[in-house]
């Protein structure tokens, strides 16, 4: 299960959606913003994404994590809009009967969405806006 | 043909825009677009490669061959989570 | 920080107590009581300490972490007493500016908290009681 | 010398206590504690070695001598977390 939303993340309300009597464990990850990047400061994000075809790849990562660890119940959920430091970015969640399998498809799922999700940030701090990720490459 | 191009991020504050429709001529593929775009946009000149591209909401090849109605995206270097 | 409650946990709380305007991403661990055990049904779990050397075993966890993974903040909260499925027996919350080493220090904490901790359980199932780890070693 | 014997878990199920205080001769080890519990309890008399031992809520080694007043604790497996 993977969604986007431009209203605050409730963690525990995800948590709950995966947990199952069998789970023995859970690992909750959340990106928050921080107040600093690259040495700038760092005042709010806007995330902005192509948001059917986000979707789309959150789902399949989803797809691929389950397919990878069976015994995984995963849920994902990243917000979009502007947010502010210390507002969650994304949340992802992993049960498990044990833990292994819960950290290991919580970081992997992470990792994924970092590559190939059509999601972008602009920071802004005391200097001005600025689109990541683009300067001096494409 | 016509394709709609869609404008994201960085790219959507260079084109001052966030879609375009585009009449294209049969054959023409995904990385002519990008040609195209790097002639009307000075800040696109340097980057005679296109970022990632989307095709109909996948990731698709600079050489996609276009077909009338297809999306067309152009995806600046991703940072979610 | 690390203590034993006889209360049920508040891993929400536990966040809070950690995170700092510069942390970008944080780890929740949970251990949750299960509804199986090596085949075998679980009911409840009742969990007993040597508690003053377990806090101290607890604490010195959080430190070695810390001296390993300096830029993490660590929390851990272990439950006592009887615990039915579905409750949380212990939250380990770990933020960072990066979630690498959120991953890391949360993992390893939960792994060397199960190696020395004085923390046994008792779990109670359709056949009756039993004590885990004991059977057949020492 | 006097030492506090503090039982867990199976341990304080076996012993039907949680606490006991010993008067011990000057250089008893905890080894020789666990070998007299041996004795004592049918249920431990197969476990020639000794669980892991704390003493002072530190982990000791087996062959400790134990010191007046010390808090000794054998400790069960341990199934935290």
């Amino acid at each position: 299960m993977s969604y986007l939303t431009d209203d605050p993340i409730d963690p525990r309300a995800l948590v709950e959606s995966v947990m199952r009597p069998s789970d023995g464990a859970y690992v909750l990850f959340e990106g928050v913003v921080r107040n600093h990047h690259e040495g700038k400061a760092v005042e709010s994000i806007f995330y902005d994404a192509y948001r059917p075809m986000a979707e789309k790849e959150m789902d399949a990562i989803v797809r691929d994590i389950g397919i990878r660890y069976p015994e995984v119940a995963l849920a994902v959920v990243h917000r979009l809009g502007r947010l502010m430091v210390g507002d969650s970015s994304i949340a992802i969640v992993a049960s498990s009967p044990h833990r292994a399998e819960a950290f290991e498809a919580c970081r992997m799922t992470i990792d994924r969405i970092k590559e190939t999700v059509p999601i972008w940030k602009k920071e802004r701090g005391p200097d001005g806006e600025e689109w990541l990720g683009w300067q001096g490459r494409c | 043909m016509t394709v709609r191009l869609l404008f994201f991020a960085v790219l959507r504050d260079i084109a001052g825009t966030d879609v375009r429709e585009l009449a294209l001529a049969e054959g023409t593929t995904a990385r002519d677009v990008w040609q195209g775009l790097r002639g009307e946009f000075a800040k696109l000149a340097e980057y005679a490669q296109p970022p990632m591209i989307a095709v109909n909401e996948s990731y698709a090849d600079p050489e996609t061959v276009l077909r009338d109605g297809d999306e067309l995206a152009f995806i600046p270097p991703v940072a979610g989570g």
